[in-house]
């Protein structure tokens, strides 16, 4: 979670000194979700994320260095430069691919988990509050409970879909209310408890393994930072982000682990500041790294035998 | 009439041979598992399971998604589209998935999927079931754009489809589904090389799907006026086989393109663009465009009979054309 | 429901002599929805179709003369013989398009209460159980009750979609179950009474008119013939349809009438054969009616200013 | 800068003079009522009420299908989509009923509405919120494609466009937005006519939306070179102005035009297709076409650039095509 933290808050100074550009979407105040998500997840998993996902990603594997160098849109980054914040692909680690389609992600993970389902594996999906309003995602509701697929359809709630509260997007009370009329199991936690997410998850993944179909999880969870990342956030009060920044995640979790023993105070430190020195590695790697080549911008648009 | 010999049944063949040959491959669609409402698909579900052969409900944009996620996962997944006329409804996942995620993930990832999209004009079937929208898939990078106008072509030009690592879409005339070969015609191995269909030295008709029929129904009248049309069945409509095109151009100096779709934006149109740029110096005559007026398609047999391209209006613009 | 009955049977025989071209749904067997529909809304109200909508026009005042040569593709059809069986629009009767596309009115039908809602209008609108698979008709579960629309939604399940039985594309008991998560009232009633269709649409409007929002009626009824005219049927036993006969519509309100003495015997068969007269004089209008002109294929793209 | 001058200036003066002067005008889409990711709908619902600017949810297709189903009813329904990307998602209802109602019903209905959609490479947005997919909209008859390259144009098409009975599709190109006019330029009051920026005599330079603008750049460098370019900004799409194109073809005998779209499928494949024909014999050289490459939009800044035509692309074109 702190690497995801550091991570996201580097890119959003990067953003202002416009070393990063493009349309960039931060996570920060909903690291516990991805990190219960992906503790969750075996290595023969597959995941799929959203337009925000840098997090997800990181909790899954991927190499800061990479994604840093992708953001910036130099030749070394996870897709040579073409992805970009919203577009983050990493086969290597079953990231199969973040979007920028609100809820467009959905079905691609139903055909993944009919292609590997004979494998044994599970495929969890993340979406958000507002891309439950797609008609895709009701769609896939119907059809991951008619095929009894092994996914996860992870809501992650955080209140907003851009400037718009929940309340003005819809009148349904939970996301998960949607699983009802499918008997697809869901539950509600608190994103920001990061092992609730991974009990949560944990029960879903069995249940997926076991061949009992899909669930639908709803974490609750904030993020602190605006909508993308020069938001003026005019839609919503300081007194409501600070009180979010009460039950931040990263803080909940290491004030638990700490005084409860789990981790000593050392151990902590010692996270933090690795993750710290991942961050400024894959900063300084992002910055040595070259440009991609103009004239091979259309490379990569047909397979090799084309 | 035998059998084996409509273009429907190219398609069985092809499929039935794909699905034996690679267990990867697997069919999704409405209604696919009874065999769809032409039959098409007829027969597979008993030959290999409900695994590979998967009805689905009535939900484009998603069961397009779940194509391309399955194909993303190494399966060789063909999707049905019962009418190119709610391809409409799929148009963000096949275009901003299945187009571009070798792409936007810098070659990682191969969609290796068959969109088969059932399409034309064709019984009255009016403005929703019948429209010719090819010409929009040309303008998308990462998508390749098949046709065929015979049982040949269907067969050999599916299986390449389905072998192919990229998306390609097929698209299938309604009314040449249960229509004959008529013609004995050779198996082209690559299925992006145009067919020349008939040879002739005074004017290049460039055409494809269901028109290729009408084109060769015109040149036999043609014939008998002494005009000796050569006909181009492009198959592939992206990419292109241009140097067949202008070749025969060098020969003839006059061209002509023909299709079904509505003119303006049609496919047409950037034939002819690059005809003009490749061949200016050859052409005697501007390229001349026949297809539908800019209307929907109407639903009355009268209308629509006045609304597709037939041979008649070919040869009167292929007379024109020789005229010029 | 006469008038429907024997019009439809007259377009089955039509298109076999090939009178009749074109992808053909009749509903017969289902007409007590129309039927129960149409006796609820008022002048001021709307309606939009689907694909199989001859029976929603018939029952909401469309002259089958017109729409017989509609049908046929004559200049003086409806939509001069542009629209053909599944694209009807009959305005001075509010009745505002059928459509080609499974589940493609139920937007619609929400914007025309959007702008008629200030007049008192109530706007109802047709989709099939295979529709409720469609993505739109979520979407619009949720805008219609986000927005308390006057719509009433009103689902004909009929048990299949095209050769596909509903357990085969849903998991989903009842479809009325899709209102719940968005608090609007469902009911699922017998479609083949009419007069059950009746109250409970009766019922819709009045809500609909008060301002209290959508409704949601679901319509459990059966299509006696094929799909489409020309369904060779594999998909079904003669016994589920024979079983099904018995519960037509008509027979049994015409049993329930005549035994309760609501409608005398000969009142009854005059209807009968007023319908059929209606039916003929339908048969022969399309008959005597000049084809469109093949040079106007082309008018009604533009409105006449542009 | 004038704020009064910028692109988006112009458009809030149309839609806040059609909401005063019309009351069935209304908006609707994603945000709009908090003026959207751009501001161009920005107080518009403290001004004329939630009844009239109304926030959707994240649901394209069935949005557009509300627009429609309002239009019908006789408002005046403006849709925004965000990005042309998501339009894709909205096809369906835009093609197969805001195009084809008025026909299908044989002229019972009418769909006045405006489908306002932000569009376009800048900024490093990558592929599926960068595209130019304009002449898909071309090939669907009963839609209108309207483009601006400036404010003025952008107050008085937006008007017209709102006024219009039929559907017309407004492209926004990002780029534009909070740019100043750099010309002074009259207003034309048919927005379906062409605007000639610029006169030249050696050669005709069609484009339209921000394109104009990398034209107008390099017809500067041109005319130190001694090349006097014609730059003709097209502002509709459909209908094009031909005659305009034409007559300054019979002044230049040089054509080419120049879209941020990809060039293969793209407007100018028409555009050169109508103009080889209606101007054959004036043609000294071949019309050009100067487009996007055939990939999908990057989202590396450097890779963006070298796939954004620019006046430097225009500037070799055009040299080449005047030594041609
Ligand atoms: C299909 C589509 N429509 C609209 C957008 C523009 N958009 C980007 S993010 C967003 C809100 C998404 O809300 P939610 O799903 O709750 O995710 P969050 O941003 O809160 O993480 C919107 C409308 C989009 N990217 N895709
Ligand atoms: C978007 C779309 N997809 C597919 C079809 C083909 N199709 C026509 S009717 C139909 C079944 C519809 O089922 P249902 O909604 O239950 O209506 P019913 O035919 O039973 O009246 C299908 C799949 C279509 N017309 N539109
Ligand atoms: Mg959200
Ligand atoms: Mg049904």
């Amino acid at each position: 979670m702190y690497l995801i933290r550091y991570f996201e808050e580097r890119v959003i100074e990067l953003c202002h000194t416009k070393e990063l550009e493009g349309l960039v979407h931060v996570g920060i105040g909903q690291e516990g979700v991805a990190t219960g998500i992906a503790l969750s997840l075996k290595d023969c998993d597959y995941l799929y994320g959203t337009h925000r996902s840098h997090g997800h990603f990181l909790a899954g594997g991927t190499d800061p260095k990479l994604l840093m160098a992708e953001l910036a849109g130099k030749d070394t980054g996870l897709c040579r430069g073409r992805g970009g914040s919203m577009h983050i692909v990493d086969i290597p680690n079953r990231l199969m691919t973040a979007t920028g389609i609100v809820g467009g992600t959905i079905s691609l993970a139903l055909g993944t988990a009919i292609a590997k389902r004979d494998e044994g594996a599970v495929v969890a999906v993340y979406f958000g509050d507002g891309a439950s309003n797609t008609g895709s995602f009701h769609e896939c509701l119907n059809m991951a409970s008619l095929w009894k697929l092994p996914v996860i359809m992870v809501c992650e709630n955080n209140g907003y879909a851009e400037f718009t509260p929940m309340s003005a997007h819809t009148v349904v009370e939970n996301i998960s209310d949607h699983g009802k009329p499918y008997g697809i199991p869901a539950t509600i936690i608190n994103g920001n408890d990061v092992l609730a997410v991974l009990n949560a998850a944990n029960d879903a993944v069995k249940r997926a393994r076991e061949g009992d179909g899909p669930t639908l999880i709803e974490c609750l969870t904030y993020r602190l930072r605006g909508h993308y990342v020069g938001d003026p956030e005019g839609y919503r009060g300081a007194q409501e982000v600070s009180e979010w920044r009460e039950k931040d995640p990263i803080r909940v979790f290491s004030k638990f682990a700490t005084s409860k023993k789990f981790i000593r105070e050392e151990v902590m430190l010692e996270i933090r500041s690795s993750a710290q020195r991942a961050v400024d590695e894959a900063t300084e790697f992002m910055r040595a790294s070259p440009w991609p080549d103009g004239t091979r911008v259309a490379d990569f648009v047909y397979g090799p035998s084309s | 009439m035998k059998d084996g010999q409509r273009f429907i049944d190219g398609l069985q063949r092809a499929l039935r041979a794909e699905f034996e040959h690679d267990p990867l491959v697997m069919i999704l669609g409405e209604d696919v598992a009874v065999g769809g409402p032409f039959g098409v698909t007829s027969g597979l579900v008993d030959e290999f399971g409900e695994g590979r052969v998967m009805n689905t409900p009535i939900s484009e944009e998603s069961i397009m998604g779940v194509a391309i996620g399955a194909a993303a996962a190494g399966r060789r997944p063909i999707i049905e589209i019962m009418f190119i006329d709610f391809l409409t409804l799929a148009m963000n996942q096949l275009v901003n998935h299945a187009a571009k995620l070798r792409y936007m993930s810098g070659g990682q990832l191969s969609i290796p999927m068959v969109i088969r999209v059932q399409q034309g004009a064709e019984g009255g079937w009016g403005s929703q079931h019948s429209q010719s929208l090819e010409s929009w898939f040309l303008h998308v990078p990462g998508l390749k754009v098949y046709t065929a106008s015979n049982s040949i072509d269907a067969e050999s030009m599916m299986r390449a489809a389905i072998q192919d690592d990229d998306p390609v879409m097929f698209l299938e005339h309604r009314g040449l589904y249960f229509s004959n070969d008529n013609l004995i015609l050779n198996k082209i191995e690559d299925p992006e090389k145009a067919r020349i269909v008939r040879d002739g030295c005074d004017l290049t008709v460039v055409s494809y799907s269901r028109m290729t029929r009408e084109c060769l129904n015109a040149a036999a009248q043609l014939a008998e006026e002494g005009i000796e049309a050569e006909i181009i069945d492009l198959r592939s409509l992206q990419p292109l086989d241009l140097d067949t095109i202008i070749e025969s151009i060098k020969k003839t100096f006059r061209v002509m393109i023909v299709h079904e779709a509505v003119m303006v934006g049609g496919v047409g149109a950037e034939i002819a663009a690059q005809i003009q740029n490749l061949a200016f110096d050859w052409l005697d005559a501007p390229v001349t465009r026949v297809g539908a007026p800019f209307a929907p398609v109407p639903a009355s047999p009268i209308l629509e009979k006045a609304y597709i391209p037939n041979s008649a209006l070919i040869l009167e613009a292929a007379r024109s054309l020789v005229g010029d």
